[in-house]
């Protein structure tokens, strides 16, 4: 199917995040949902016009003059998937509720939740984590995108703004750095004004670690599983190890047939190398990467120079040609989970050392939506597999710094070093042990027994236990936060003065210091400090201590009413 | 020396209303060889004297006084470990019912076995040979000793509990309700049986009834039993022919005679008295056509009176007042709650 | 000893039953309430059903007053002086701010208050699926059992099926098609759990059917409907009644279980969605047993209650258990 | 004949009941909230890449075509693929199912041996303070949350003192060295404990109560004073003729009690981090996967149906009675 180029390419991008979110999130840990940062799956459509405008976001307005506004349901994770975030929620709607909204929080697991907000569109609020990834613009499209509010499209807000959508495409092919932070700021004051999402917390990535045993953790924007920290970190306890924790079983060990999972994601970044990878300040790094050097002939051509004399954990070599595998065998088998990625090139050469992908359209930040996304696999495995996707994969072989052990599936997985990557780490195995039980965790974790949590859970546990000696938290920024999402196609909420008064009226403070213990930042901006020159720090704050009257105030002046129970009525 | 002296043996329960004098001051003997026989209504404390004997008495029931000598040992005075050698081997039981009296899940041979095996240590031969003479003994096919309880009829398992109960040649033989679980052609059969292997071991037997009829064919002597106490006792031949006491009268009447055909059945009216307080003076007394005031104020005497034992205030009175009309159904009637309330065997 | 059953409790109305149906129902209702006054008298005999029936009043008399008892709502969040929100609290005897009995849980909701209101739920769920089991088990049984051939053939059939189902597993299924809440819970539970009642009053109702009143009365030619409902039904009750308190205390402990893994109604409190809050919120780790304890006894006591009535009421129904003499 | 016709009966009536639990199971998941393939596919897929998974899946045909072909699969032991995973479930069982097994049926023969010794005991000694008091305890042991237990255990010994592991089934960074050697290792006994005596204490009062009734059943029966009067042993008595004869109510509970013990063994996994078919099972329901959950559902079904198979059979063996008629 011929598409126009420009066409295509505004698709491409309006993906949401694939399977990950909705699949693959763990109902039990809490943590997960926090860092879906992967945008995986995407694709192209049919052919027949599903993006072309819905137009329902600005019919809904239902209310009359005078009347009272509808009821809302605020859409609300039960306890057990994401404790502070079921209390927020309840937190917020209480708010909503003095605002003069008709707020019902109601709870639903999380599948159905999803399914809720973003197929049925059947909710006022709604509130998960939203990961941005390294460049902060990837989602910008998918999320805003006047032609993206269909059910299952990312646009779930309903929101439109016709003189926003170029701004959202072109930022993703612009090749200019600074030509794509001016436009990525106009992005962030005019949602900041309208708010059909807005960030209630910047969420940190939260480590908490024995410091008897472990030291010089390092901060990386997407978390500590990075390669960067990960190689970093030093462990000084006698066994050597490096052992951390997850409630939720793996499950898998197919890089390339699992569902971005921040679990897996841990372990595969490790076990596999890529292409490029971004240092802690945000920049393509050749220390960390498996090309050596890089460079961009046209705007839609890339080439890398793959690294010499780097083996496979088998012990034979990583060649030119693996890489080339690997990019011609995830789109020939249509791998879901690198979609996005397949799609933008068209095909790849191999010359000597270097590997030349040729895009098909003009690549913005590619080597952060592309060249640090997929695990390069070698060719003599893989290659006798026909279908990726389902393979049981039980001893996976890669070029990382950490190299398979065992597997003891429902119990751990080991990995140990690998020693001769030209970046090792400064442990001897790195120990994966399945927990359920987070209290048990933090015993196991202040006896020794286990050294490291990554991702944990914000709660007293982690405020209380880095009062201990041997306890050390960070909690750096992330590319994470909680959004307050609202549903323009309601009666009410497709005012802005509405939306803006409910943005008001979050206690950010108090969710923050009381519900998450101080450890992440009260939101103000789409894209957050933790981006750097990318956040626009003109935008205002809603941060009034007294937002409820603030709020109320707005929707005065734009003529709502309130009755004798200090209910919103729409203007006369 | 009697085998088996029996004296004021006192056998109660505790429940949770108080004490039941099941057995209350019997006294009695076994001769060597004799076959002694106890009658009396259901409840009268018959079953209770025959498991106090074998010492097999329910986990609340126990001997509140008296003394059971075998062969002049005191058992009630006797260790646990003394009591078990002795049974079986010296008194073994016939049980009431052979249907329930058999463990459904063995073997009638492993049954056998199993009580040759708690007493003697005989070569697998020697026990094998013993088992196959009892049932040919009995009457029993050698072959279906590996037959389960279930797979017998009621007259077959009444053999093989015959059989089990003479296998170690007992020298006192307890027989509670040997044929109250057969047919009436099965009873005969069974009893005759008995008799003969009576006859030919040496053993000495205490049959248990409430059937008059089988105490006259099978014993010499007969106790009568009245709520735990005796009644009268003396010879079958005496006791049957010229009872003295009015209990063993009625007893009497209440069974078909098998010398006597025509006779009308005639039953006691009333029920026995409530165990947990038993009336003063004569237990019969409320059930009794000769009471009078004395009966229910003083305890009986021991009459000795045609070659009985009898405890009764009106012995002398017996053969005028109540003899000539015993047969009839209305001497028996006088009390007005003529219901019988079929209390269950104890 | 083993004196069986062998007198319908009505025998003596049967045998004097006469037209005057009247006379008949006042003679039943007599009956009725000397043998429900003499079961009684046998069961608070035992002084542990005495204990358990207290408890359970207890409770039951909680579950009505619980809004006089409670000092707050029990999600209402609670706030400290200074506005904050008051999470954590210790309870007031352990010298914690505020005034919480029991202090106040991870989002500061009143754990007394909770408890409090929590016997709602329990003993809602306690005896409406009680009731709901018992009631369709004996249905069954009854049509079972009296009816026999194909119909019992089918029944019998359907309740294997359902024995085949291991119970908290398809509880867990259930509720999950039916959606998180107690309404979902008791009816996973009665769906599976009438098995077990229809299985043990169909055996009662085929050795009633044999039984001499009952050949009687069909001789007599009493209509299939008036035999049930004369004569066997009557009989069986005693056991549904036995089943009935059972099913009380597996209803409780599998709401608990349920609501522990986070299928309960989150909107709402019980004894097992306060254990889920204490585990999500590791309230173990904390050591605030002031959280995690008191759902646990009262869970164990109402439970034990429902236990220690039924095998009371056991001992009495089935005279095999009882005290030998 | 007799013994085969039953057998070969009863086997199609094992395999009927399979197939409606695998039907029930069938309808039940193509009930759940939402459209099935909402879990599995991204929304954002290619029609294509969408396509292929929901055909690879098999969403796509008609629900009685999808029927038929999960009946063939079931039938071949093809239990699909993890929608989340990707791995085969007949894989994820093999994993999981030789943990629980080994966890549950050293507290399921554990809580028989002592329940049923106990209910021997409890019975002869009718009327004792031991009875009672063993009674007691076994009523609370029921009627005590298991996984509230477990908290607790975890919590005093655990957590407190330190003499058990606090979590799974062997300790940290032990390589696995096969099935069979790790369940011999010393640190898989150490791990073991605590939740097998959690699950047993709580199993224990089922076979316990009903040894015990059985028992006081069997021990009015004649044979029992005749085996007394033959001589025999108080413990000859007790073991070989009143507690053979008690024994074979026992066994058909059993079959029940398998029932209840997954239930408990669910929970408890969970509890004790024990990565069994439970737990699995709790994950893949939560986490709508329903290939999974069908799977692991479907295995514990069949041990409760192959339990009450195996309990028929063994009926046979011990009662003499039993006749196959």
């Amino acid at each position: 199917m011929k598409e126009p180029r420009n066409d295509s390419t505004r698709r491409r991008f309006l993906r949401t995040v694939a399977g990950g979110t909705v699949v693959g999130t763990t109902a039990l840990a809490g943590c997960s949902g926090e860092s879906d940062t992967t945008p995986a799956a995407t694709t192209e459509e049919d052919g027949s016009g599903s993006t072309t405008e819905s137009g329902d976001g600005t019919e809904a307005s239902a209310g009359g003059a005078g009347e009272a506004l509808p009821t809302y349901t605020y859409l609300n994770n039960p306890a057990n998937y994401n404790a502070a975030r079921h209390d927020a929620i309840n937190l917020i709607g209480e708010r909503l509720n003095q605002l003069g909204l008709d707020v019902g929080v109601e709870v639903f697991e999380w599948g159905t939740l999803y399914e809720r907000a973003t197929q049925e569109f059947d909710f006022g609020f709604t509130t998960w984590s939203r990961g941005l990834g390294l460049y902060p613009g990837t989602r910008m499209p998918e999320q805003f995108h006047s032609s993206n509010t269909d059910p299952g499209q990312g646009n779930f807000t309903g929101y439109t703004n016709e003189d926003l959508d170029p701004v959202l495409m072109n930022q993703l092919q612009e090749g200019d750095r600074s030509a794509r932070v001016d436009m990525l700021h106009e992005i962030q004051s005019v949602i900041n004004e309208d708010v059909p999402m807005h960030p209630i917390v910047q969420m940190p990535n939260p480590l908490a670690f024995n410091n008897n045993q472990v030291s010089n953790w390092t901060e990386h924007l997407v978390g500590f599983y990075h390669m960067e920290p990960q190689t970093n970190v030093e462990v000084t306890a006698d066994h050597g190890e490096l052992r951390g924790s997850w409630s939720e079983t793996l499950g898998t060990l197919n890089v390339l047939g699992y569902n971005n999972e921040t679990k897996l994601i841990h372990q595969f970044e490790m076990l596999y190398d890529k292409l490029v990878r971004n240092n802690s300040n945000l920049e393509p790094d050749a220390d960390l990467s498996l090309a050596t050097s890089w460079e961009s002939p046209d705007e839609t051509t890339v080439r890398y120079q793959i690294r010499e004399g780097h083996t496979w954990h088998d012990g034979e070599d990583v060649t030119p040609e693996d890489v080339k595998f690997t990019l011609d065998y995830i789109k020939e088998n249509q791998v879901p989970l690198y979609a996005t990625q397949w799609e933008m090139y068209d095909s790849v050469e191999v010359d000597g050392q270097w590997v030349q992908v040729n895009f098909s359209n003009p690549v913005g930040p590619v080597h952060q939506t592309f060249s640090n996304q997929i695990p390069i696999v070698p060719q003599h495995i893989w290659s006798e597999r026909s279908d990726p996707t389902n393979v049981s994969v039980t001893e996976p072989v890669g070029s990382g710094p950490l190299m398979f052990d065992y597997w003891d599936q429902g119990s751990e997985l080991s990995l140990v070093r690998n020693d001769d990557h030209w970046n090792t780490v400064n442990y001897d195995r790195r120990i994966w042990r399945i927990i359920p039980e987070s209290s048990t965790v933090w015993s196991l974790l202040l006896d020794g027994t286990l050294n490291y949590l990554p991702f944990t859970r914000i709660g007293k546990q982690l405020s209380d236990n880095q009062s201990e000696d041997q306890i050390t938290v960070l909690a750096p920024p992330g590319d994470g936060w909680w959004h307050l999402s609202q549903n323009t196609r309601q009666g009410g909420l497709d005012d802005p003065v509405v939306r803006r008064a409910a943005v008001h009226s979050i206690p950010k403070q108090v969710i923050n210091e009381q519900l998450l213990y101080g450890f992440a930042t009260q939101g103000w901006n789409l894209v957050g400090e933790s981006f750097g020159d990318y956040s626009n720090p003109e935008v205002p704050k809603y941060q009034e201590e007294n937002g409820v009257e603030v709020g109320r105030g707005l929707m005065e002046e734009a003529g709502y009413t309130f009755d004798d129970d200090g209910m919103a009525h729409f203007p006369e | 020396m009697a085998m088996l002296e029996v004296e004021d043996l006192k056998v109660y329960y505790d429940t949770a209303e108080g004490a039941v004098k099941a057995v209350d001051g019997v006294s009695f003997e076994i001769e060597e060889g004799e076959n002694l026989g106890i009658v009396g209504e259901s409840g009268c404390g018959k079953s209770t004297l025959a498991k106090a004997l074998i010492g097999i008495l329910p986990q609340n029931g126990y001997i509140a006084g008296g003394e059971i000598r075998f062969r002049g040992e005191d058992l009630t005075e006797a260790p646990e470990r003394r009591r078990r050698e002795l049974r079986w081997d010296e008194i073994s039981m016939i049980a009431q019912s052979a249907m329930n009296a058999l463990d459904p899940v063995y073997t009638i041979r492993q049954q056998i076995l199993e009580a040759i095996e708690a007493h003697h240590n005989w070569s697998r031969t020697k026990s094998q040979e013993r088992i196959d003479e009892m049932f040919d003994l009995v009457g029993l096919d050698r072959e279906r000793q590996t037959d389960y309880p279930h797979q017998f009829s009621g007259g077959m398992r009444q053999r093989a509990m015959i059989a089990m109960s003479l296998v170690l040649e007992p020298s006192l033989i307890l027989a509670d309700e040997p044929t109250t679980a057969l047919d009436v052609i099965m009873q005969d059969q069974i009893l005759k049986r008995i008799n003969e292997i009576q006859e030919a071991s040496s053993a000495s037997m205490m049959v248990i009834t409430h059937d008059v009829a089988v105490v006259a064919e099978t014993c010499d002597r007969v106790v009568v039993m009245y709520a735990g106490e005796i009644a009268e006792e003396g010879p079958a031949a005496a006791i049957f022919d010229e009872p003295y006491h009015p209990y063993t009268l009625g007893l009497k009447s209440a069974f078909p005679n098998i010398r006597e055909a025509d006779q009308d059945l005639v039953s006691i009216g009333g029920h026995p008295p409530d165990l947990h307080d038993p009336p003063t003076g004569c237990r019969f007394a409320e059930r009794c056509p000769m009471a009078t005031e004395v009966c229910s104020r003083e305890d009986p005497p021991e009459v000795e009176v045609g070659g009985l034992r009898s405890y009764c205030h009106h012995v002398d009175d017996i053969d005028t007042q109540l003899r000539p009309v015993a047969d009839r159904a209305e001497t028996w009637q006088n009390t007005d709650a003529a219901d019988d309330r079929g209390l269950a065997d104890d | 000893m083993s004196q069986k059953h062998e007198r319908s409790i009505f025998a003596d109305v049967e045998e004097y039953e006469s037209d005057e149906e009247f006379s008949a129902w006042r003679r039943n209702l007599r009956l009725w309430r000397s043998t429900l006054s003499e079961q009684w008298r046998l069961l608070t005999d035992d002084s542990l059903v005495v204990a358990a029936m207290a408890i359970l009043g207890g409770f039951i008399l909680l579950a009505f007053v619980a809004p006089v008892v409670a000092p707050h709502d029990p999600l209402e969040r609670m706030y400290t002086e200074s506005g904050l929100i008051a999470k954590w609290i210790e309870p007031s005897f352990l010298g914690g701010e505020g005034d919480f009995l029991l202090g106040t849980t991870a989002q500061g909701y009143d754990i007394f208050s909770q408890l409090v209101y929590g016997a709602r739920p329990a003993l809602l769920v306690g005896f409406v699926a009680a009731v709901m089991t018992v009631g369709i088990g004996t249905m069954v049984g009854l049509t079972a059992g009296y009816y026999g051939g194909y119909v019992d053939d089918f029944l019998m059939r359907l309740v294997d099926f359902v024995y085949g189902l291991p119970l908290l597993p398809t509880v867990i299924v259930l509720v999950t098609v039916l959606g998180a809440g107690l309404d979902s819970i008791i009816l996973a539970f009665v769906l599976l759990q009438w098995r077990t009642s229809a299985r043990v009053i169909r055996a009662l109702v085929l050795s009633l059917r044999e039984r001499a009143f009952v050949k009687a009365a069909r001789v007599s030619g009493a209509s299939n409907w008036r035999i049930l409902s004369r004569h066997i039904a009557p009989n069986v009750l005693p056991m549904a009644f036995l089943y009935g308190a059972f099913a009380i205390a597996w209803a409780i402990l599998t709401e608990a279980g349920v609501s522990f893994l986070g299928l309960g109604d989150p909107n709402s409190v019980s004894w097992g969605v306060m254990l889920q809050g204490a585990r999500v919120y590791s309230a173990m780790t904390e050591g605030t047993w002031w959280w995690f304890v008191p759902p646990g006894v009262c869970i164990a006591l109402v439970v034990i209650s429902g236990f220690l009535i039924g095998r009371g009421y056991e001992e009495i129904v089935n005279p095999e258990l009882q005290v030998e003499q | 004949m007799g013994k085969l016709n039953f057998f070969v009966r009863r086997t199609a009536q094992l395999v009927v009941t399979l197939w409606a639990v695998a039907t029930a199971l069938f309808m039940l998941f193509r009930l759940m909230p939402g459209d099935p393939t909402s879990y599995i596919v991204s929304p954002q897929m290619t029609p294509e890449v969408r396509q292929r998974i929901i055909e690879s899946y098999g969403l796509n045909d008609p629900l009685w075509v999808q029927y038929l072909r999960y009946i063939e699969n079931l039938a071949t032991l093809d239990l699909g693929r993890s929608f989340n995973t990707n791995s085969e479930v007949s894989e994820i069982l093999a994993t999981y199912l030789p943990n629980t097994l080994v966890l549950m049926l050293s507290a399921f023969v554990l809580a028989y041996a002592v329940g049923v010794t106990l209910g021997v005991l409890t019975g002869w000694y009718r009327g004792s303070r031991f009875e009672k008091s063993t009674v007691v305890t076994a009523l609370v042991g029921r009627s005590i949350p298991s996984f509230w237990v477990g908290i607790l255990v975890i919590w005093v010994f655990g957590a407190t003192f330190g003499v058990i592991p606090l979590s799974g089934m062997t300790s940290i960074g032990t390589e696995p060295e096969g099935f069979v050697d790790m369940v011999t290792s010393l640190d898989f006994l150490h791990h073991l404990v605590a939740p097998m005596l959690v699950l047993a204490f709580y199993y224990m009062g089922y076979p316990l109560l009903i040894m015990r009734n059985s028992m006081l059943e069997t021990l009015s029966e004649d044979f029992i004073d005749i085996c007394r009067a033959k001589g025999l042993s108080e413990r000859a008595i007790m073991f070989r003729h009143a507690a053979r004869n008690a024994m074979l109510p026992v066994l058909t509970a059993a079959a029940i009690a398998v029932g209840f013990a997954i239930g408990g063994s669910v929970l408890i996994e969970t509890v004790f981090g024990w990565p069994g078919i439970g737990r699995e099972m709790i994950r893949a329901v939560m986490r709508r996967d329903y290939p999974v959950a069908q799977g692991t559902f479907l295995v514990l079904a069949l041990s409760v149906v192959l339990m009450n198979f195996v309990a028929d059979l063994l009926y046979g063996v011990l009662d003499p009675r039993v006749t196959y008629e």
